[in-house]
């Protein structure tokens, strides 16, 4: 049994439909935001294996004693693009988000997601981010923020590569954010207490990390990790 | 139509029918009670019950969690707790809709006419009987507002559930978090579907429930 | 121990019930007082839907409350009926469903009325299949009736049931409100305005004046006292026992026989040696001191001033006795000077044999 | 054009109101009739709160209602004053707002009534500051006749406003409206059960059976006509135009004159020479061939016999003539033959002069 | 408490007031004509307001997100489109409690004895008068419940304020937002705080209002 951040949730069926194929295991899914699986987790959430979006809250729950210690690795990182579906656009990003008639410009909460935290990061070092002020709208989560600009109802702003499917990649203008802008955007796993004992959630843990996984993973539009 | 979606349909369905059925069971001798005491306790009692709507669901269900969990107030009398059960997610949205229901049937319950019930009570019907027998369906208005409320209410409900049910496929995914996840994957044709789907089955619900309604209204 | 005992105390801005009496167990005990004297509130007291107040209710040896000893019956175990001043039908039911709500809450043994019969006696046996509120008032009073009837009573507490109808109907009713408490023995308190009403259906009269029990007695008694506000009213007149002598088929007349002489009365269906209340209003009895001559005027019966009573604008009340029972005259002061009236005059009391009402 | 003109037709299962017929448009008319017979009904139509029936209606030369011609004018324009048969009292509003709901709507210029004297009249000046719950069923019913007669109308119409009230109290209320329809030439409409309290305050008397109007006209020709159903009544009886001639100080007695005769009554606030309306009842009359010796009964009066009319149980209706004024007598089968009344037979009317009823 | 906390506050109040206000001034008509009329399209329309409720919140929010987009059918006809403006809040927020303020007035409304309107259009009282001398009057419990629960449920709405507000501080941020986000980001002690004190501002409210609401009734 499973528990994903949202936005892992499509790459994650994909692995889990090979996984099933190859062992003759059986994975179950449940999505939430990862603030959500944290608390649950903390309160008997009946999970094997956390995906989490971020760093910080598997590491809390391997201090915790929840999780099993030592099982804690990067199955991907985030990689930040701008979008602007609407913009035939040619030239430099700092033009584009700097232009007058822009009206509303779409991040992920910073507070709460980390694909905000790293827009954040971006505009800043961009030298924006107090220009931007009054424009920016945010979604709770970087799915959010992408049907911000999906719906037409903020022109442009910072999405996660992999929710870009090939249809949205080749509307609009994209700009794939350098990685010296941002920290990186490691999502970690890691196997939980519950898990520990579980034969099926061991042989997916290591499923994961083997290579035709983090091909898969790489493919969908995630960095990896290179340590 | 994913067999995920249509489980979390089939599991929409019976927590929406045990949460109304819960609450009509509740609600009516609480609002009863409010409607018939003079204790001073009513007025708060009145607030209390209004007051988890104004918590945004998703932090009713954190707090939800917390009581429900194998070591929470509530979760600790059993021996797993109660939170990620079917058990658990019709508590939550009990608590969440019990203002939808106690609130319509009160006002129901308050609009008799006191000399039906002492004639009544002339006429050898006992407390219970005359519950039944008159105040009951004086205010079938008020329970079918009830039901209908809460009913709909608990469909579309999503916070508290997300947070409390863990989203399980089979046991407590429901349908507004399938449909909710279809748009956060952009598989938008499936969530029109979804959608569409649910709305034209609601709006056929309601359709019959209120012409029943209204013919018996009209004799 | 027959009788109903009773006392209450109940406060309210501006009026205080606090009434107190021992009202007969059977028959029919009229209550009769001014808008707002609290014949309405006794009821419901009796019926115990004013838990508020003090009180203490035997009704024939039972005893229904008991505020000292925290005794409490509630309404739903009196066995009573209670005909509202308000019809109050139950809106969301059929006619039938109204009629038949006590009567299914009844145990079987004690079931007596029957639907058919009393649709019959209300004339409402084609009204079955409304709802309340497609009905005129009368009719909703009708029904009301009925209910309370239907409930197979052990006491019925009726508030001003016969209101909303025409004298036909009310005629049609009554004899049959007789017979219930004759038959069935079922005491019953009934509360009119109607002085006339009053007289043809009750035994017992109670004055309720500002929430108190002015006076009660036996209907002659109280009817025969001159002293008591009723004497004033238009309809005032004395009530005498008596018992049927004969019927003369011929001119469809009934003889009558009383202490103090015979009455004719219009054919009555009752048979010889039969008792019968009958009525005789003080206005019409005129006073003669010598037989009078051939008039249509069929009763003259002789009889001796006892007591006269001015009531203002040269009216006076003459009670009158005639062999021991007592009669009223109600007649001008011009009348009095002229026939030099006195405490023991004898004189010829004329009554129009027609204005008897039974 | 003065009247009231109306022709209604409104279908409901089981009943049908047809109902035609040109009323006074001034003055008292009562209607009566048994329950169910549609006094209600028709009454509503009147006030427009029927919107479902065909109808016309004319009231005094302005037209309210012509559903042939699509004109309705809505009930809060048509300056009514409707006592309804259940008080319909608003509840939320105290006694004082309730009386003053349509004082307030009227335009400054039409308000006539007044607040303090209408209290006074039906005696509500105590519960001004009451909730209509906390009245008695008699409070209720003054309380909605006063907010009726404070809301300025043109048109009174009133279903049984006096049904829950006693009868010292209609007494002081009866003379008020009958000075209303005199003075502020307000018509109305009357609907009543009592012949008794229509005898008393009626102008016009419409009978209603089935839905229709049966018969209409002045009360006194209705009254003397001795086929129509009233006549059965036990409060039947003629109706006489009089004039005040003097009074006897001494023993508090009017002298009234009429066509046949003299009549002498219990004495009356009147001045000489104005006309007054009496009722003699068909039951206080009695018939003598001679002049009869002393007695209490004041007024003879001689006339002759015009038609009879058997009524059955041994009664029958004498209709007489009293020097062109129709007097009605109800004497027994026995009389009649002892006496041996025919068709023009001449006899002294005996009547007593307390009955007369004003 | 947080300056941005703060400012959410007075935009939850101010949305919550200006919703519950403008779904009063909606609801209130939409509800009487529906007592009144006798067109075939009542039970549909009855059954179409209390439709938004069956969707999940964030569902409903992503099409009124589209509806609401500068090139949507609501936003077209507007400049800047209504989508992240508290314009846009405030009609999310209406048609999401929309059926919680109307079906209170209509139990309301049909629960009053017709005679009283009777006899008020005997006394003068034009129609517009009826209504605001006898049905409103006669219906406060039902504007009682139909304001409470349409105020609390704005109060604790989330799902779609989030999806169309954008989480604008001062503008379109409201106090769920906020107390989410702290619980999200795992600041418990804050969001404890923060729904400690909506929780407790909320009792007063309600408790004082229905306090209120008792002593009318018990005249
Ligand atoms: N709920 C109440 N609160 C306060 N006073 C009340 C209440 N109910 C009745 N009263 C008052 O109590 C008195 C007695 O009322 P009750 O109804 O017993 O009179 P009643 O004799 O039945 O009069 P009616 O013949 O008019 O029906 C009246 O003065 C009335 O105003
Ligand atoms: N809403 C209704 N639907 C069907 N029938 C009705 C309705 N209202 C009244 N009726 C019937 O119409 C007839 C006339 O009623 P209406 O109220 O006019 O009588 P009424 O003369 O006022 O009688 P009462 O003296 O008893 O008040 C009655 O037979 C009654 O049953
Ligand atoms: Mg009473
Ligand atoms: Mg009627």
């Amino acid at each position: 049994h499973v528990a994903t951040a949202s936005n892992f949730r499509q790459p994650l069926q994909l692995l889990a439909r090979s996984f099933e194929a190859e062992s003759g295991h059986k994975v179950r899914i449940s999505t939430a935001s990862t603030g959500k699986l944290y608390a649950q987790i903390r309160h008997g959430a009946p999970y094997h294996l956390f995906l989490a979006a971020d760093q910080k809250r598997p590491e809390r729950l391997e201090q915790e004693g929840l999780a099993v210690p030592g099982s804690r690795f990067t199955y991907a990182v985030g990689q930040l693009t701008l979008w602007a579906p609407q913009h035939p656009f040619q030239g430099e990003p700092k033009a584009l988000l700097s232009q007058a008639g822009l009206q509303r410009f779409a991040i992920a909460n910073p507070k709460t997601a980390p694909y905000g935290m790293a827009a954040q990061q971006t505009l800043k070092a961009m030298g924006l981010w107090k220009q931007l002020q009054g424009r920016l709208v945010q979604g709770e989560n970087i799915a959010q923020t992408l049907q911000f600009i999906a719906s037409g109802a903020a022109e442009m702003g910072f999405v996660a590569r992999s929710q870009l499917s090939e249809e949205t990649r080749s509307k609009g203008y994209h700009w794939m954010v350098p990685q010296t802008l941002y920290n990186p955007i490691r999502q970690d796993a890691i196997l939980l207490r519950r898990g520990a004992d579980n034969p099926a959630a061991r042989a997916f843990h290591a499923f994961l990390q083997a290579d035709s996984a983090r091909a898969l993973i790489s493919t969908l539009g995630y960095g990896l990790d290179n340590h | 139509m994913e067999s995920a979606d249509i489980s979390a349909l089939w599991v929409t369905l019976r927590l929406a029918l045990t949460t109304s059925l819960i609450l009509l069971l509740l609600g009516t001798p609480l609002a009863w009670w409010l409607v018939q005491t003079r204790s001073r306790l009513k007025t708060a009692v009145e607030a209390l019950v209004a007051l988890p709507l104004v918590l945004p669901p998703t932090v009713l269900g954190f707090y939800l969690l917390i009581a429900l969990a194998p070591d929470g107030i509530i979760g600790g009398m059993t021996t797993h707790g109660l939170a990620f059960s079917f058990t658990g997610l019709v508590i939550g949205s009990a608590l969440y809709s019990l203002p939808f229901v106690v609130q319509p049937l009160q006002n129901a319950f308050c609009s008799i006419n006191p000399l039906n019930l002492e004639a009544a009570s002339t006429l050898r019907a006992s407390p219970l009987d005359r519950f039944f027998s008159i105040v009951l369906p004086l205010s079938r208005p008020g329970f079918i507002t009830a039901a209908t409320l809460g009913f709909a209410h608990t469909v579309g409900e999503f916070g508290v559930v997300l947070m409390i049910g863990g989203n399980i496929p089979g046991e407590t995914q429901v349908l507004s978090i399938a449909i909710y996840d279809h748009v956060e994957a952009l598989e938008y044709a499936q969530a029109h579907w979804l959608s569409g789907g649910l709305l034209l089955f609601s709006f056929i619900i309601l359709f019959l429930v209120y012409r029943q309604n209204n013919r018996w209204s009209h004799p | 121990m027959s009788g109903i005992e009773f006392s209450f105390e109940l406060e309210r801005d501006g009026f205080q019930l606090n009434a107190k009496a021992r009202l007969p167990g059977m028959g029919i005990t009229a209550l009769f007082g001014a808008s707002g004297s609290g014949k309405t509130s006794l009821l419901r007291c009796i019926a115990g839907l004013e838990r508020a107040g003090m009180g203490r209710l035997t009704v024939n040896g039972e005893c229904w409350q008991d505020s000292a000893k925290g005794l409490f019956i509630p309404p739903h175990q009196r066995a009573l009926g209670y005909v509202f001043q308000e019809a109050a039908l139950f809106p969301h039911l059929r006619v039938r469903a109204n009629l038949e709500y006590g009567w299914r809450r009844t145990p079987k043994a004690e079931r007596k009325g029957n639907l058919n019969h009393i649709c019959d006696i209300l004339g409402i046996g084609g009204l079955l299949q409304r709802y309340p509120q497609q009905l005129s008032g009368g009719e909703r009073q009708r029904i009301a009736l009925g209910r309370a009837l239907l409930n197979n009573p052990r006491l019925l507490l009726m508030d001003e049931p016969m209101a909303a109808l025409d004298r036909p109907r009310k005629a049609e009713i009554m004899p049959y409100l007789e017979r219930l408490h004759t038959e069935a023995d079922i005491p019953i308190l009934y509360v009119t305005h109607d002085l006339e009403e009053l007289a043809r259906i009750a035994d017992h009269l109670a004055l309720v004046e500002k929430g108190r029990i002015l006076k009660q007695g036996p209907l002659a008694e109280m009817f025969a006292n001159i002293d008591l506000p009723i004497a004033r009213d238009e309809d005032a007149g004395a009530i005498i026992k008596t018992q049927v002598t004969g019927h003369d088929d011929g001119y469809h007349l009934t003889h009558l026989h009383f202490c103090g002489g015979e009455i004719l009365v219009s054919r009555i269906e009752r048979a010889v040696g039969e008792p019968l209340n009958i009525r005789i209003h003080a206005r019409d009895v005129s006073l003669a001191l010598q037989p009078p001559g051939e008039s249509s005027i069929l009763n003259v019966v002789q009889a001796v001033v006892t007591e006269m009573l001015e009531q203002g604008a040269g009216r006076i009340m003459v009670r009158l006795d005639a062999g021991g029972t007592p009669l009223l005259a109600r007649i001008t002061h011009k009348s009095q000077s002229r026939l030099g009236l006195e405490r023991g005059t004898p004189v010829y009391a004329q009554i129009k044999s027609v204005a008897v009402s039974i």
